[in-house]
């Protein structure tokens, strides 16, 4: 069900962990769906990422996206970071499995919140998060066996 | 690799036994029972043999037994003839809030066609209450349906006390008994249900073929059409083979129940013990009105379907009230249900041992699991660390 | 004593490569798709594989496949399905007199549920007209379901050219299959067909499995719930040996067709030959729009029951449009739409071959059947005779 | 499905044929239930079925009805004939299919039809006889397969 990078990210997560004083910190999901990212951002003063870490609870897919994305964006600029969608991590992954995609494919607004949370304008991204937090398209209540 | 299978619950390995009762049927004995030269007459002989297993199994008699394509099909079946065939009797439907999808959303849809349908609250063992579907009841009560065990936690309902009491109010009364037959003894009569669900492939029979008992003089709307197989009620070629399966698997299940389950017992206690003496863990489910085989347990701060492909990659096989194939997930209704939080039952691990489980298995999870554990919670943002 | 096997229409042996295909389903490969773990994955695996091999057989995409107990469950979910999907368009259904009653009755009873059904008549041959289906289609149709080829007579109705039409007035078409597959050539898209029912113990596959082709786009009501299996459109464990038997069977079915086939119709021919040299017969079905398999004749003066049993005596499988085992019935609907007076109809045989049957088989048939037909007509109060 | 008995009469039918110049002769069944039965009688001055003979379009069971009531009154007085029913028959044949009881078990019909024939009282039993017809369960047209 799982490509073997997705594995790959799972049993060997990159850059798993916390930054303190971090410039930037982002969280998104939340405990009813099961999946929460959080992203904390080193980011220099070329406005380049030097370190970035994550701290993930959810399912191998939230797992390793997270930890995809923070591979993709180690030493690139925040203008190109935030760039990134949840859909170019699930490439680089090898793609996730259909319903996968909507429901735990959330690294990328996660890094955009941590990049916001740096650039200071919160109060906008609050909205943003709420809304993904609601389209997450997660009617698996169904599956029981 | 090691391969340790505790997701009992969810299908079992097919009897060697069992197979080799079906492999004529699926090799020279191929005859269509409907036929009346001597291949179809081979096949109906089979068929009604499997007939006369399954209903003494269950304390029935044979003409009881309906030939399904499993569980879920016998549910729809029950549920659906019985709401249409009394419907000039009243409209209301008594049901639990933890059953297995075969029967809640079908008890759903028929809300939205109009029945009105009462999901009763279970407490925080997934029990339901007698007294609970004694105040249900009203003069409208055409049905009342719960489930015998639960799949999820294991949960024995009191079955036979409602089913008591459904006699005395003269209401028709369903059970799914699919996590029970083979774990539990499960005899209608003592049981008090005039419908009954199951399915062979929870019990080391094959996939796809199930039965409902259907108590004598008890009237059943059809809501399938075809053959004249099954008087009616469930038309379509029989799988021959696979009712032929059924029957020998439910005469192996009833077969010396008390040893077989004593003996799961003893393992699934010492499970519990190693798993509960990890941090942060819970039971979930009763403490002793359960399944002998089922262990379900919350580790907090970790996410179902990580701690079931971690356990994979150990080759134990499990199940959680969290995940499944089609993606992240509302945590499973059966726990919400019990009052859970979110963050606990998402947290969920379902093991179900069956009858080839060892110590040494056991062991081998008891092993395996603490590490997993710790190597997910310090990925995790909610983790606050060990009381130690 | 010797056995000749001529029901293939009934059902069909199991081929031995789909036996072995399925047996590691049965045995090592136990897991329930719906589970994450390995044992899951590699039943998923085994359920996905079948549905591209269904797919490829047929000219459709995987995702168009949905498994099914049987071609019964198929017929009630497209047609119920659909009925319910569309009744904002319109309530008229149209379909034939001479379906399966899987179709025939789940059509007749949504007309005792307020549809307006159109069953139409056929011609002496069984055939349905392209004609007819135009002139019965009005602003309210909504469905069209007719049979491919018929399981009584094997006649081969004009499905692509229904289909084109059912296109042109945008009226979603619907066709039972089931003899056909393995017989004729069946493309979904040659033949316009959004939706096809097929069963796989016509095809020497196993019993208690088919499948539904629902052309991508179209909109089916589900009318069964559970969980989340086939896309919650058929919900259930699904039968994983069974779909692994259904898929190889189906890919070997379309192997070599013209060849096979072929080579039964030269049989067939012969028989029918034969047969039709005994006095007072009659041949039942089109002389050429027929399955190559298919022998349907009726023997004057005697009824088909007493034809079976004698010739079950001398090891001869055969069937009849008169008899069955639950007792004396009306004669076949099939026949009796065709126009037969009672007494032809009672005394129908049909023979239908299959890839085994050798020619010293048929000659066997031909060597027996003259004298049964004579013992039985000396004993017919309506036999006058020969004309020799 | 069917006793050794049914078979045995149905593949060794005991008196088949017809009685030239027969003193009754009783037919029962019709064509569209795929039945007909039609009894000959040979009756001496005691009242004493001498000879019986019958001929029968039917199935198994039909043919096996019919071979065992000849057996059974040849040589009784028609007043012990008048006695037999469809279910002693039966039951002489070790049972039959549920199904076949309402269906092909008109033998003791046949047999009361040529015994009221002898009798000369054709009238009143052909409505009788309609009646059977009638009520005859012949519901098997949902068998096809
Ligand atoms: C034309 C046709 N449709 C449907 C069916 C039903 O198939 P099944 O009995 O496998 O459900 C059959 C055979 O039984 C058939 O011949
Ligand atoms: C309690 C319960 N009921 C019904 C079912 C449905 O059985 P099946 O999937 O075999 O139809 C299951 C298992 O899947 C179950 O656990």
């Amino acid at each position: 069900m799982y490509t073997e990078q997705v594995m790959d990210h799972f049993t060997n997560p990159r850059n798993v962990g916390e930054i303190e004083k971090a410039d930037g910190v982002g969280e998104v999901g939340n405990m009813k769906c099961g999946d929460i990212m959080r992203i904390y951002l080193k980011v220099n003063d070329n406005e380049v990422i030097e370190d970035i870490k994550f701290r993930t609870f959810g399912c191998a897919a939230a797992i390793a996206t997270s930890s995809m994305i923070t591979e993709m964006v180690k030493g690139k600029t925040i203008t190109e970071a935030m760039k990134i969608t949840n859909k170019q991590v699930a490439a680089e992954l090898g793609g996730l499995p259909a319903p996968k995609m909507h429901c735990s494919n959330l690294a990328a607004d996660a890094l955009k919140k941590a990049i916001e949370n740096y650039q200071g304008n919160n109060n906008q991204v609050n909205n943003k998060i709420e809304e993904t937090g609601n389209n997450c398209n997660r009617d698996c209540n169904n599956c029981s066996y | 690799m090691r391969k340790v299978y505790l997701d009992h619950a969810a299908t079992t390995p097919l009897n060697e036994e069992v197979l080799n009762e079906m492999l004529p049927y699926l090799k020279e004995h191929f005859g269509n029972p409907s036929s009346i030269h001597s291949f179809g007459r081979e096949a109906r002989r089979a068929v009604e043999e499997s007939r006369e297993r399954v209903a003494a199994a269950l304390g029935a008699s044979a003409e009881e037994i309906i030939f399904t394509s499993g569980a879920t099909e016998a549910n729809n079946l029950a549920i659906r003839g019985i709401a249409r065939a009394q419907q000039k009797k009243g409209n209301h439907i008594i049901t639990s809030a933890v059953e297995h999808h075969a029967v809640y959303d079908t008890c759903a849809a028929l809300q939205k066609e109009g029945f009105d349908v009462t999901f009763l609250p279970v407490d925080e063992y997934g029990m339901v209450s007698v007294d609970a579907v004694a105040a249900a009841i009203t003069d409208k009560t055409i049905l009342v349906t719960i489930m015998l065990a639960n799949n999820e936690v294991g949960t024995i309902m009191p079955i036979a006390e409602i089913g008591q009491l459904c006699r005395e109010h003269d209401i028709i009364f369903h059970t799914d008994a699919v996590q029970a037959i083979g774990n539990i003894p499960v005899n209608v009569k003592d049981l008090n249900v005039d419908l009954l669900s199951l399915t062979a492939h929870k019990f080391y029979g094959p996939k796809g073929v199930g039965a409902l008992y259907l108590r004598k003089g008890t009237r059943l709307n059809v809501y399938h059409y075809g053959g004249a197989q099954e008087r009616k009620l469930r038309p379509g070629t029989e799988n021959v083979p696979g009712i032929v399966g059924l029957g020998k698997a439910i005469e192996l299940a009833v077969k010396d129940l008390e040893a077989k389950t004593n003996r799961i017992k003893v393992l699934r206690d010492r499970l519990q013990e190693g798993l509960l003496a990890i941090e942060h863990t819970k039971l979930n489910g009763h403490p002793q009105q359960r399944l002998p085989g089922n262990l379900n347990v919350s580790i907090l701060f970790v996410e179902g379907e990580s701690l079931i492909l971690s356990l994979d990659l150990k080759g134990i096989a499990v199940s959680s009230g969290s995940a499944c194939t089609s993606g992240s997930l509302d945590p499973s209704h059966v726990l919400m249900a019990m009052g859970l939080d979110h963050q606990t039952a998402h947290g969920s691990l379902r093991f179900t041992l069956g009858v080839n489980n060892t110590e040494e298995e056991i062991d081998y999870v008891l092993e395996v699991l603490p590490d997993i554990v710790t190597r997910l919670r310090s990925m995790s943002p909610v983790y606050k660390g060990s009381n130690k």
